[in-house]
């Protein structure tokens, strides 16, 4: 039995549809991450399963039962909001402390359970302040607190992360994931960082303006991305699409990952000139402008040396490469 | 799919207010309006309507008083609203110090009772005790001085602008509310982009407190298409000089409850009473119908 | 048995103290089983919340009665009880008791209680300063006041028109009644055979029109009280007024300087002098009280010559209206009752009858008299209007 | 907020406010002034301060000796607290069943609460008076708190019902993810982050409660039950009207709204939502 | 012109000191990055550069001229603010044109220049929508169009990228300097992504609590950092400490970055077993428990596979560690 079963729902602003007929079966206790670019819709997917938002047409069912129009606070869900929502006139303390006061928990168990969550999200020092007091990521972590000291079977995060420094989003990535090992809650999780949805997803859904491109594990969607959208949209940097034309392919578009174009000074297989070298540390992006492919990304790992307008070539690692064909759609 | 399930909590907010209203306003209310239909000698249809704007004798009082009281009304719209509008805005003004003091002593004559502010008008607008005429006097203004409150010319607007000093308090406390509801960063985002001062009031606040705005215009409204009190203090049921201070609350009052010899007619009050009421009530329903739908409202 | 008590319904919040310290322990002190509470009403409201209490059967036991139509209005209403059989009424004459009782004066249904008298009350010490006597004519009264004007000391006269009823009552009704004769002129009024355009009603006007020019600075803005502190703090000469200012002005006055009152001056020398000697207030009782029995041994009681000595004396200025010797101390009190022996009674020429139907024509007497003084509406004018209007609604011939 | 004040601008506000102020009190000044004054010197020199010679507490001494006057304190008091706390409560409930909640008639509903701003409820008084009296309630302060509170609740529900249209829709929502009920929604988040408003209504309620003459003389005019403003009317009298009395008598009176006032006016704070969304 | 200069700013929240006295020298035309844990000031700072909040202690100077006490609107700054700060009653249209019409611009320049940025931000869909009628993202957007249609001397940025999907963030960070390399103008910019720090600044400045660790060039601070915390910091993953005592060094502690840390099957110099293993397409992590160094994260790159259990050893490379003392402090 699914956890959750979204059966072709559909939601207009008006008469601009936004979610235009999703199916999902997530499974109970599973860990789906919802990825997809700006405005494509994940926030209002996730607020349509928690009830705020009408579903226009289709059913939603959560444990078998259709709760299309059970009201939110019937659903036994958690969410954390991409804007937080925090109550305004609560202190931390009480913003996470409200759901459970509210369902009668007594206060010892509610001070354990607030101190718990404050303290795997460094609040502790903060919990008597309203959240007009609060760093951005302080609110932020309040709105994730307020989220799990409850424990209901399905919880909802939208972006929760995103205003924290790397640090600390690997902890609470961390503690978000021991999380879903300990309660075996299902998790439906929104997020742009590659590195979170890579790495905490059971499942990972790719959504493109309201539509469900692609479906699967982390590691089959970045190994085998069923088109060039999410081939494009797994992986940071973003692939490298080649004219298949230009390297005499049959397909229309090579994909090839920065990581597996092999660069060397002077001329190669595609050659080109250094545009633009980005120096992360640990590893090294060259920009290097070819032609007809544009300008493509290569990833070295290390720190490396490249002057700007230096001739280089370029060569693709055929085996690894992607294969598309005019409309996108992989080739097989 | 499931049937939304019956919202019974709707009917849990509104019922207390709704009994408790229901009950001892619309109830007794409109069971006097009703009284408009009948006459000494039963029921009379639509005749004293047709007496109240067909008879002279009535109707050039009732046009009288409608024409008073639009006057009432746009002066308070004039200046009590706009002044209203410009003390919030200068009180909400961040870090303004003394701010709750100006609040306080600003809104300390709506807290007075008719009773005391029609007396000391009459006695700082007196011609016989000196207040008004010896401080136009101290600035060299002694020429100006009138008795306003006794001329026909001038005695209603000197009423309405006393109404106004009264309530003033009013539209500044709604206003301020309101505006205390916009979020400071919106505040300072456009201080960062250079609107300050009042171009902050016009371009940033004041489209966000229109709703308010619209409350106390319509508020404003039907408080002045009632309004009673002050002109019935200062100038007696007979809303002196010659009937040029006669609104329609005076007119009904007279008229309902009777005054000195004249004996109170509950059927032609009640008929004043309805006539002013559906004059409020379209009022309301352009308002309500018209604006307020059309208004709109931001989150916080 | 338990002792009744009987609330007593009033305007007069003035006499509350009068009733509890001197009226009320009298007659407790006769009748230890009733209790007597007065409870009134600022006047401005009286008329409206006791309509709106007996309608609802809140009133209290014992009513004060308005004179005419208002009281009438309340007894044909089944709220009055009809006391013509109390006792106590044959100490009164007819027309004290014209003011309640119905049309055809088959049912008294108040005891009447007191009258007023208007006419000029002055400043003694003024006038003697500025060498001036009483003035009995029309053209003696204006050569006073040109005396004062011509002083400049002061406000020849005190009165304002901004609460209208002041230039009504104690301007036209006060000096009108010499120009109509009083209950004649106020009778043919009713009868239809004179009419509010007649000369007699509209010379009272004319003479109103020529107030205007000794009243204080901004009269039009001037209220009642406003006059009466213009009188009492000693800035006025002549106050137009009605009786009761003197129990008000005796004690604001304090002696600052003496008082002396003359009657309305008559427009010819040797014309026979009214005044308005008008009955004013009257006590009755609710027809729906539980103790009719305690509410009628207290009105008997308010009938009585006791109590008409207790309050013409703790009223100066409220002239009882019992046919019993009343002896008043108050000087003031005293010359204005004398009036009585030398000029013909009579009462406000609009109260009985006239003021039935809409318009009104007492509040239209109020604006029109005021407008007159004001200068705003001619005599002839104002008079054509009041009679048209009460031309629009009665018709004598129905008497 | 803004950190710097600006000295132009704000020495020009101040002086707008100042002299507003300024307009507003002088008259409340010459109230209070006069009202130690002697009668004569009230009209004498109603500018002037009390001097020795005019110095007169008669009025306040008149006030205190006549009736019951700390208790008629006490009647308004209770009235005006249990009315405004009732019209605060049921008032806010309905409003925020009409701006939370779309259902049929809405709109309809909000009109019908709102007629009773439109007829002066004074006309209602002898079916009202009936109605306290066939329920045993004139004389009673029961009867004057239902009236306010049915007088007091539309504009109420006119003017909280706006302001809850401003509550973040999203806080709602997350109250309702978290399985707050619609009473907990109310009562835990939007009531207190409507505070301004609800200080606002709760002043301009309290104000004609307060000063209300008519329905305490029709409904509660026994010795028992009087409002402060009924006490003050004795001085009112049918000829002259002992000002010293009435000005001491209205001036006390005004001091527990002005403490009324003062305490709403707390709730008036800014930023009241700050922090809640990004 | 936008050179800044903080001279010895603080400010104290009521008794909280958030900031404990700053000092900086931002050179005109350059691009500062501010990076910090959450809640130790950044966005405190940002807004006292902006004027928006008091400064307890110090001054602010801008172009030399002392501008502590000077109005925010006075001092030709825009600012992306970290809650957006959108006006809720204006379009997209007007939210990013209402600067310009105050300043008096032509109705043409307005429409010109919300279209440059417009264009840029992939916003123009949306333009006549409201705030409200915007997802997360596009809202983060409007409030980095906002700020870059004006063209001030000093843009202040805090965390204006955070909500956007990896592709958008990487257009748009190029966006910014392009921007920047074109205005010529003085940027702050505070982010807690690694990516956007390193190929942004010219200098990043590390807060720490309110107090400035270290201020440097991106690959200085990576290579160069002044202590541990800096050296923690800045890299992602984390870098590891080891413990030196244990490696026979002198140093307190090691400073390993975890591409510098070799991993074998079998036994090694630091012997230890498979944690965790975060496979993330390009690259992989691998997490080592270790005695007594703890957990330490191994990156490499590529796809690799590890049991979780497998007993793995590490090798440090020596050349490349950072060696500090018991107080953090770098040793060199
Ligand atoms: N009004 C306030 N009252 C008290 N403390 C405050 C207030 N505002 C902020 N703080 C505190 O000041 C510190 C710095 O806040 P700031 O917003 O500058 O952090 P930040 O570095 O921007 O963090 P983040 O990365 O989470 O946005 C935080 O610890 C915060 O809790
Ligand atoms: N009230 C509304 N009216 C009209 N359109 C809306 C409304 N709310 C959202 N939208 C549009 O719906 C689309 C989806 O919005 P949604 O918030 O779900 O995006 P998202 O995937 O969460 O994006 P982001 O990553 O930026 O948060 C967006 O294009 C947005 O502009
Ligand atoms: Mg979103
Ligand atoms: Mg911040």
């Amino acid at each position: 039995m699914g956890a959750l079963d979204l059966r072709g729902v559909a939601k207009s602003f008006g008469k601009t549809p936004v979610i235009k007929g999703v199916d999902l079966s997530v499974a109970d206790g599973e860990f789906v991450v919802f990825v997809g670019p700006s405005g494509c819709g994940k926030s209002t997917l996730l607020r349509m399963i928690a009830g705020l938002e009408d579903v226009t047409t289709g059913t939603v069912f959560l444990d078998g039962q259709d709760v299309t129009n059970l009201a939110p606070a019937k659903r036994g869900i958690a969410m954390v909001f991409q804007t937080y929502a925090l109550y305004p006139h609560l202190t931390v303390r009480d913003n996470m402390g409200l759901a459970l006061k509210q369902a009668g928990v007594s206060r010892a168990e509610i001070a354990r359970d607030v101190g718990r969550a404050s303290a795997m999200l460094a609040l502790d020092p903060y919990l008597d302040r309203r959240p007009v007091e609060l760093s951005g990521g302080q609110r932020q972590r309040v709105a994730i607190g307020r989220a799990i000291v409850r424990t209901p079977r399905l919880f909802l995060f939208d972006e929760p992360l995103s205003n924290l420094d790397a640090a600390l989003r690997v902890a609470t990535r961390i503690e978000i994931a021991r999380l879903h090992r300990e309660l075996g809650a299902t998790m439906i999780y929104v997020t742009h960082d590659q590195v979170e949805a890579m790495t905490l997803a059971d499942r990972i859904v790719v959504l493109r303006a309201g539509e469900v491109e692609q479906v699967g594990r982390p590691m089959d969607l970045y190994n085998d991305p069923a088109n060039t959208f999410v081939a494009g949209f797994i992986g940071s940097p973003r692939m490298n699409f080649l004219k298949g034309a230009a390297l005499g392919e049959q397909a229309d578009t090579l994909g090839i990952r920065p990581e597996h174009l092999a660069i060397a000074r002077g001329p190669g297989p595609i050659p080109g000139t250094v545009s633009h070298v980005e120096k992360l540390g640990g590893e090294t992006l060259v920009y290097v402008r070819t032609e007809p492919h544009g300008l493509l990304t290569v990833r070295l790992f290390g720190e490396h040396d490249f002057a700007v307008d230096e001739a280089v070539g370029l060569s693709p690692d055929g085996a690894r490469a992607f294969r598309f064909d005019a409309a996108g759609r992989r080739l097989r | 799919m499931t049937k939304r399930p019956i919202r019974w909590h709707i009917a849990v907010f509104l019922a207390p207010a709704v009994l408790v209203y229901t009950a001892i306003m619309i109830i007794p209310l409109f069971g006097t309006l009703n009284l408009a239909l009948y006459g000494e000698e039963g029921f009379r249809g639509l005749r004293n309507f047709r007496t109240l704007l067909g008879d002279p004798l009535w109707s050039d009082a009732f046009w009288n008083a409608l024409g008073n009281n639009v006057w009432f009304f746009v002066i308070h719209m004039l200046v009590q609203n706009p002044i209203g509008i410009l003390l919030a805005a200068l009180l909400s003004s961040p870090r303004l110090r003394l701010a709750a003091v100006y609040r306080t002593a600003i809104f300390v004559p709506t807290i007075l009772s008719f009773v005391i502010v029609g007396f000391v008008w009459k006695l700082i607008l007196s011609p016989l005790w000196g207040i008004a005429p010896s401080m136009l006097d101290a600035v060299g203004l002694r020429g100006l001085f009138a008795p306003w409150l006794g001329q026909e010319g001038s005695a209603l607007t000197t009423l309405a602008l006393i109404s106004v000093w009264q309530f003033v308090g009013i539209p500044m406390m709604l206003i301020y509310a309101a505006l205390l509801s916009i979020p400071d960063e919106v505040l300072e985002a456009a201080e960062m982009d250079g609107i300050t001062g009042w171009s902050r009031f016009w371009k940033v606040q004041l489209p966000l407190i229109l709703p308010a705005i619209g409350i106390i215009s319509i508020l404003t409204f039907v408080g002045n298409f009632n309004a009673f009190d002050l002109i019935y203090v200062s100038q007696g049921a007979l809303a002196g000089p010659d009937f040029a201070t006669d609104i329609l609350g005076t007119f009904l009052y007279r008229t309902f409850f009777g005054f000195q010899l004249q004996l109170g007619d509950p059927h032609m009050g009640a008929a004043i009473a309805t006539a002013m009421f559906l004059i409020i009530l379209v009022g309301v329903c352009l308002y309500l119908f018209g604006i307020q739908t059309r208004l709109r409202r931001y989150q916080f | 048995q338990e002792p009744v008590t009987l609330t007593i319904e009033s305007w007069r919040n003035d006499d509350l103290a009068i009733w509890n310290d001197v009226i009320i322990p009298a007659f407790e002190a006769q009748h230890p089983d009733i209790n007597v509470e007065f409870a009134p009403t600022a006047p401005a409201e009286y008329n409206a919340a006791l309509n709106s209490k007996l309608q609802a059967g809140s009133a209290g036991d014992i009513i004060t009665c308005r004179p005419f139509d208002a009281s009438l209005e309340l007894f044909n209403n089944g709220q009055l009880a009809d006391l013509s059989d109390l006792p106590a009424m044959a100490n009164f004459s007819d027309v004290a008791k014209s003011a309640w009782q119905t049309d055809d004066a088959s049912a008294t249904f108040c005891v009447p209680m007191a009258s007023v008298i208007h006419g000029f009350i002055y400043n003694r010490t003024a006038f003697e300063e500025l060498g001036l006597e009483e003035p009995t004519t029309v053209d003696e009264f204006f050569a006073v006041l040109d005396a004062i004007q011509e002083d400049g000391t002061y406000i020849p006269m005190a009165m304002g028109t901004n609460d209208q009823w002041e230039a009504a009552t104690m301007g036209y009704q006060n000096i009108g009644p010499n120009y109509w004769k009083g209950e004649e002129g106020r009778q043919a009024l009713i009868s239809g055979t004179q009419k509010l355009t007649d000369p007699q009603w509209v010379q009272p006007y004319e003479q109103l029109a020529r107030w205007k020019d000794y009243l204080g600075d901004g009269f039009e803005a001037q209220t009642y009280p406003d006059s009466q502190n213009l009188f009492t703090l000693g800035r006025a000469a002549i106050f137009p007024a009605g009786s009761w200012e003197i129990s008000v002005f005796t004690p604001q006055i304090a002696g600052a300087f003496e008082m002396g009152a003359f009657p309305p001056p008559v427009p010819a020398e040797g014309d026979t002098c009214y005044i308005s000697d008008h009955t004013d207030i009257g006590i009755g009782m609710n027809a729906a009280t539980p103790n009719p029995e305690a509410a009628r041994t207290f009105l008997d009681w308010v009938g009585s010559p006791e109590f008409a000595n207790l309050y013409g004396n703790a009223l100066p200025g409220f002239f009882p209206l019992s046919n019993a010797e009343v002896t008043l101390e108050d000087p003031l009190a005293q010359e204005f009752i004398s009036w009585r022996d030398e000029c013909e009674s009579t009462i406000r020429s609009t109260y009985a009858i006239l003021s039935r139907g809409t318009p009104n024509l007492e509040n239209e007497t109020w604006n029109a008299s005021a407008n007159v003084i004001r200068g705003t509406e001619t005599p002839a004018d104002a008079a054509a209007r009041l009679q048209q209007g009460l031309d629009s609604w009665y018709t004598p011939a129905q008497q | 907020m803004a950190a710097r004040s600006r000295p132009g601008r704000s020495i020009a506000a101040h002086a707008i406010l100042l002299t507003y102020t300024l307009i507003a009190l002088f008259p409340v000044w010459i109230i209070l002034i006069n009202s130690v004054k002697s009668r004569r010197a009230i009209f004498g020199a109603p500018l002037a301060l009390p001097t020795p010679e005019t110095w007169d507490l008669v009025g306040y001494t008149t006030v205190l000796e006549n009736g019951d006057f700390f208790g008629y304190f006490l009647n308004s008091l209770i009235v005006t607290v249990v009315s405004l706390a009732l019209v605060l409560l049921f008032g806010a409930m309905a409003a925020f069943a009409l701006s939370e909640y779309r259902f049929r008639g809405n709109t309809l509903m909000g009109l019908y609460l709102a007629l009773g701003i439109m007829i002066p409820i004074r006309l209602g008084t002898v079916a009202i008076l009936q109605m306290m009296v066939s329920a045993g309630l004139v004389n009673t302060l029961t009867a004057l708190i239902l009236v306010y509170t049915a007088q007091g609740l539309p504009l109420a529900v006119f003017i909280l019902s706006e302001f809850m249209r401003n509550v973040s829709d999203d806080l709602k929502n997350a109250g309702r993810m978290d399985g707050l009920s619609e009473y907990a929604i109310f009562f835990r988040l939007v009531l207190p982050l409507v505070r301004p408003a609800m200080a606002t209504v709760a002043v301009f309620t309290m104000i004609p409660i307060w000063n209300d003459l008519w329905f305490p003389l029709i409904l509660a005019p026994s010795e028992e039950t009087k409002t402060i403003t009924l006490g003050s009317q004795v001085f009112i009298g049918q000829f002259v009207t002992n000002w010293n009395a009435v000005l001491a008598a209205l001036s006390l009176a005004i001091l527990p709204v002005l403490v009324l006032y003062l305490i709403f006016s707390r709730q008036l704070i800014r930023g009241i939502t700050a922090g809640a969304v990004k």
